[in-house]
């Protein structure tokens, strides 16, 4: 158990930190356009990870480092990505919002809201067809929940048995709106229900609860019952993206959620005890992450002959 | 009803189910899905039997979602089945072709080369008959306009077949525009299971040496009619079926002029940016020297497709406005 | 109250017999395009339009002859419209399934499956911008109801309690697709629910059970407590449009349904004793349709210089 | 805020936001929704303080749900309101599509004049800053293919506010298409509060007698630069700025290449039956005795945009690229 839970302290902090690295480039100019941090979510992804098995798929938006980490890709690659250079996952092609690695899993990575989740269920028809076994991790935002393309994959994975958990990351806001504000009927985790979908709402502070609904949301898709929505209460630190105001919330808000609710924090005070322990993983994550940003500034810039490739696949 | 046809022609309909019979029964992972391809047998027919041959897994009829099916299918495509979407029309496209744009024609290259999507969007493109403006949109030129996709436009039973296979056997998202007034025209069929159409190739359907005329789909039958009539008064037409709208294949139309040193582009779409403007346009980068005459467009009204008879046959191009042009540029 | 049936009566009989001319108007080749026949719904409509008020607006889609002549709309217009007349309500440019008259509130006859959801909550939105009062009815089919537009729809429609009520025509195929093939979860009023929608089934093929669903749901909005979902459980008899093989269903099943369902000969059944004035209705009906007809035919085609006319208002 | 600027000079985004303000104090039915336009004043801050004046009945933050609200604007057009929808940028309208052309654009014609739509979509188009391929397409030569819209890309703060408050004025569906990275950019500003510029007229920006280059949006910007470098060699372009897509203002590019007999067509979107095409074609036909030289295209590279900062330089064109082209027309 304690060995489980400093593995989750590991994987959070692995992601706390980068995005932290990724923030300070974007102010330095090293990662230009669009750029979202997932500070204060690493709960929700590193959980659900913790459930997954072999041939199981992931897909999601552009608020997207956490779960590439979360997966098992490289820092290396990914902060390579964020930097536009030759090693990024894409090859400098995709930015931080579109990576992918097919052998870890991760499908994504898209920049349009909601996209993934009809393309998320076309995974889990695919585990589907070819008899797999595999889940569908979908996730999505709360402001996404409001896309109808969402509904339509509901009807769909509801009514052909998909295998996929669509996991609504509801931190509150989507860009300045508050859900309140954004959604008739605050419980995202309902929207299936009519759909015969079952729904769960999740602390998506505490990453023991999340993987424990996890757990049972990946057996019901296993068992070929069809999708599962796990709607997790979450919250993101930092603005939306990096030119981000922030003023259609408090600092107040912010900072109680930091100080009571912050998932590494809750998680190490499970972990008295173990302060050596902890340290060690500091220090190490500090190393991984001084090692990525070493090989990102070396990786070259594209060479100019990429942008012609990879338009199409030469057949 | 799938066995080959026992006569010398098909019509091009079965043209694309025996296409797309061939390629299922060679690849498992390729399957069909769309509103009514399956029970109904296509709101068109083109499915029809394939239900029955390949059961419910493989022929999947979708719910009324052509944003979700679509981006279903895509990513069906990027874990690695090779997905055949049927739009009942590609009107109906519009509503989904965010996912085709973004996500099924980006990704190759937004991934560094990593997230292939092997797909074909097929349907029928363009104006039916009497079925209004929300119904007769000519999409080709809005499609072949994004890279990343391809785009082909066939006329025949011979390109329907052959193209289709092509495409489905194409690693890459591929646009397959039908024409539902062609489903159920009859044309000579060569029955070899490996007729492949190559992508990017135009097919000169008629040579000739006073003037070309460029077309695609449906637009290939009026122009062959056009160049009949051109014919009678002495003029032969060469008659490019373009077949591949991304990739154009330049090289056929610049080689057509060099010869004829004039050029009508017909289609049935609109022409504000339309396929004609684009061949114009390279035509003029790449053939100036070539031209005695003005590259002429020849395309729909510039409306929305009225639904009275008379309007109609107005708002589409025709025979004789097509022969029309073609002695224009010849200066006749 | 034997007025009132007798109204129904005729509404219904009107638009039946006017759907039967159609239908063999097409046959003759002097319709084209798509036609798709009303008849077996007649009372969804009938019994709707009884509860409107002044202000209300109505929006259907393609199969949508019968909205029209509930709304009032002149049969001659209609049926000129659907012969391509330059006298037709579109002067012959829209056809069957385009066809408006904001005089009597019908605003469309629109091709796309469900894109008259959005639109009629821009209705509605504008009955609560300028304040009139008026409610908006915006009809859909059962396969309509799987678009994801219609969600995106009920949420705005929530959020901003605009008063539209949603009739669901359940007819049971969207073309040759039963509801069960299409629909996870067979409830479709049900699926407002999370939205904080209110939904009700209703017997479609009764008009005054329509009438009082009807009238509770518009009362609702009136109240201004937002949209209401009406699902009516009704049947159409022909085929989807005119060229449909209809072999997704047995012939008995739709015999059946005629022979016990049937709302007009149900109504006639209540009007026992009132066979003059039936008859009376009848033959006036069949003048009616006779009028439309003449109309219609002696109507000539569009001018040509009409093409490039109505393409954008002149400024 | 929303007061004259004692300064001769505005930023477009100034621009933008004053047009709207004025519209909506002339004209109550006049209500601006989309995404973030309210109480976070505008993803880009094109709104900035139009909450606070007209309060959130006419201010009107949507969901994320652009094909909904798209579709209500249409409806409240229809009945009718006078909506300004803002897509946060473009590339989401690509989910809305369908009601902009099948329900703005058509119903006008398919009702036989009923059922006018006034309506403005507005927001930025094309390239931002390093946004990636699907955050970076321009639409231009997409929406202007089409009947039954109006298609306008202002470059300039006068244009941005004149062309806006035409668009607003205009009882038919008009697109609106801005540049991310013009919003910063100020220009000399007309304070005059009836400011309209007509769609459908260009306006030359610089005038020259050696070439013409056509320009629409940003790359207006970018061809002046290219006239500098063109001018200190000896070679005087004129510059149009295009200004309104649909209709073009054929006349104005006709009369100038009379003068130049020489055509450069400058856009940011991809070449493939681009704006460029059209206007080339459409010289073809039309002024085709006056050219001395083909017409060339140039436009961004037919690729997806890529995210590396040289890649991306390397998309879009660049004045050097524009005035080579230029030269090369001139046979310099
Ligand atoms: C179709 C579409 N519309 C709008 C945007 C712009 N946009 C990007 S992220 C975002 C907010 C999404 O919020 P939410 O789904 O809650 O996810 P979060 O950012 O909170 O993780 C918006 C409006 C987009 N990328 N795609
Ligand atoms: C977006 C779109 N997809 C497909 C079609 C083709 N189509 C027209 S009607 C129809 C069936 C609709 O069924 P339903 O909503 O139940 O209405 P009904 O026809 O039963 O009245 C289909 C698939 C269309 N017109 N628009
Ligand atoms: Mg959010
Ligand atoms: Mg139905």
């Amino acid at each position: 158990m304690t060995e489980e839970l400093l593995r989750y302290y590991r994987q959070m902090l692995l992601i706390r930190r980068f995005e932290e690295k990724a923030g300070q480039f974007y102010g330095m100019g090293l990662i230009g356009g669009f750029c979202h941090l997932y500070i204060g979510q690493e709960a929700v992804v590193v959980g659900l990870q913790a459930v997954l098995q072999d041939k199981d798929t992931v897909i999601t938006s552009y608020r997207d480092h956490g779960h590439m980490l979360a997966c098992g890709m490289d820092p290396k690659g990914v902060m390579a990505e964020l930097m536009g250079r030759a090693d990024g996952y894409s090859k400098g092609k995709g930015g931080s919002m579109h990576m992918f690695s097919r052998e870890k899993g991760f499908f994504g990575g898209h920049g349009i809201v909601g996209a993934q989740a009809p393309i998320g269920a076309g995974l889990a028809f695919a585990h589907n067809y070819l008899g797999d076994g595999g889940v569908t991790f979908a996730y999505f935002g709360d402001g996404a929940a409001n896309q109808g393309q969402v509904y339509e994959a509901y009807n769909m994975a509801a009514l052909w048995k998909l295998p996929v958990v669509y996991v609504i990351e509801n931190n509150r806001y989507g860009m300045g709106t508050s859900v309140a504000r954004a959604a008739a009927g605050s419980e995202l985790f309902r929207r299936g229900e009519a759909y015969g979908i079952p729904g769960k709402e999740v602390n998506g502070m505490d990453v023991l609860e999340v993987k424990k609904a996890g757990a049972k949301a990946a057996a019901h898709c296993r068992a070929g019952k069809g999708p599962y929505i796990l709607e997790m209460d979450t919250y993101r630190y930092r603005g939306h993206s990096m030119s981000d105001p922030a003023n259609y919330r408090t600092k107040e808000e912010v900072s109680k959620m930091r100080k009571e609710n912050d998932p590494i924090e809750n998680l190490k005070k499970k972990l008295a005890g173990y302060e050596e322990e902890l340290n060690n993983i500091d220090r190490q994550i500090k190393a991984d992450i001084a090692g990525a940003v070493d090989f990102a500034q070396s990786s070259p810039e594209p060479a100019p002959d990429q942008l012609y490739t990879d338009i199409l696949v030469e057949a | 009803m799938l066995m080959k046809s026992p006569t010398q022609t098909l019509t091009v309909r079965e043209a694309l189910r025996d296409a797309m019979a061939e390629e299922m029964r060679a690849d498992e992972n390729v399957f069909l899905m769309g509103e009514e391809v399956g029970q109904y047998q296509g709101a068109y027919k083109v499915s029809q039997g394939l239900l029955e041959e390949f059961g419910p897994k493989r022929v999947v009829d979708s719910p009324i979602t052509e944003h979700g099916f679509t981006g279903l299918a895509v990513g069906a495509a990027f874990a690695g089945l090779k997905p055949i979407v049927e739009f009942m029309t590609f009107n109906f496209s519009m509503q989904a072709i965010d996912q085709i744009i973004n996500s099924a024609a980006k990704t190759l290259y937004m991934s560094g080369g990593q997230m292939g999507c092997p797909i074909v969007f097929r349907g029928p493109n363009g104006a039916a008959s009497r079925v209004g403006a929300q119904h007769s949109q000519c999409f080709a030129s809005w499609y072949a306009h994004c890279p990343g996709l391809k785009v082909v436009a066939p006329y025949s039973g011979i390109d329907a077949k052959g193209l289709l296979k092509a495409a489905i056997r194409d690693p890459n998202p591929v646009i397959f525009l039908e024409h539902e007034i062609l489903y159920g025209q009859s044309f000579p069929m060569d029955h070899d299971s490996d007729l492949i159409v190559p992508i990017g190739k135009a097919k000169i359907e008629r040579p000739g040496d006073h003037v070309t005329i460029t077309a695609y789909s449906r637009m290939v039958g009026v122009s062959l009619q056009a160049a009949e009539l051109l014919a009678e008064q002495g003029i032969e037409a060469e008659v490019i079926n373009l077949r591949s709208l991304r990739p154009l294949d330049t090289a056929s139309i610049l080689d057509s002029i060099k010869k004829t040193n004039r050029l009508v582009c017909v289609e049935e779409g609109w022409s504000y940016a339309g396929i004609g403007s684009e061949v114009s346009a390279m035509v003029m980068e790449r053939g100036f020297d070539d031209l005695d005459a003005p590259v002429a467009r020849i395309a729909s009204a510039d409306v929305p497709m009225p639904y009275a008879a008379n309007l109609e046959a107005l708002t589409l191009p025709q025979a004789e406005s097509v022969a029309e042009a073609a002695k224009a540029v010849c200066y006749r």
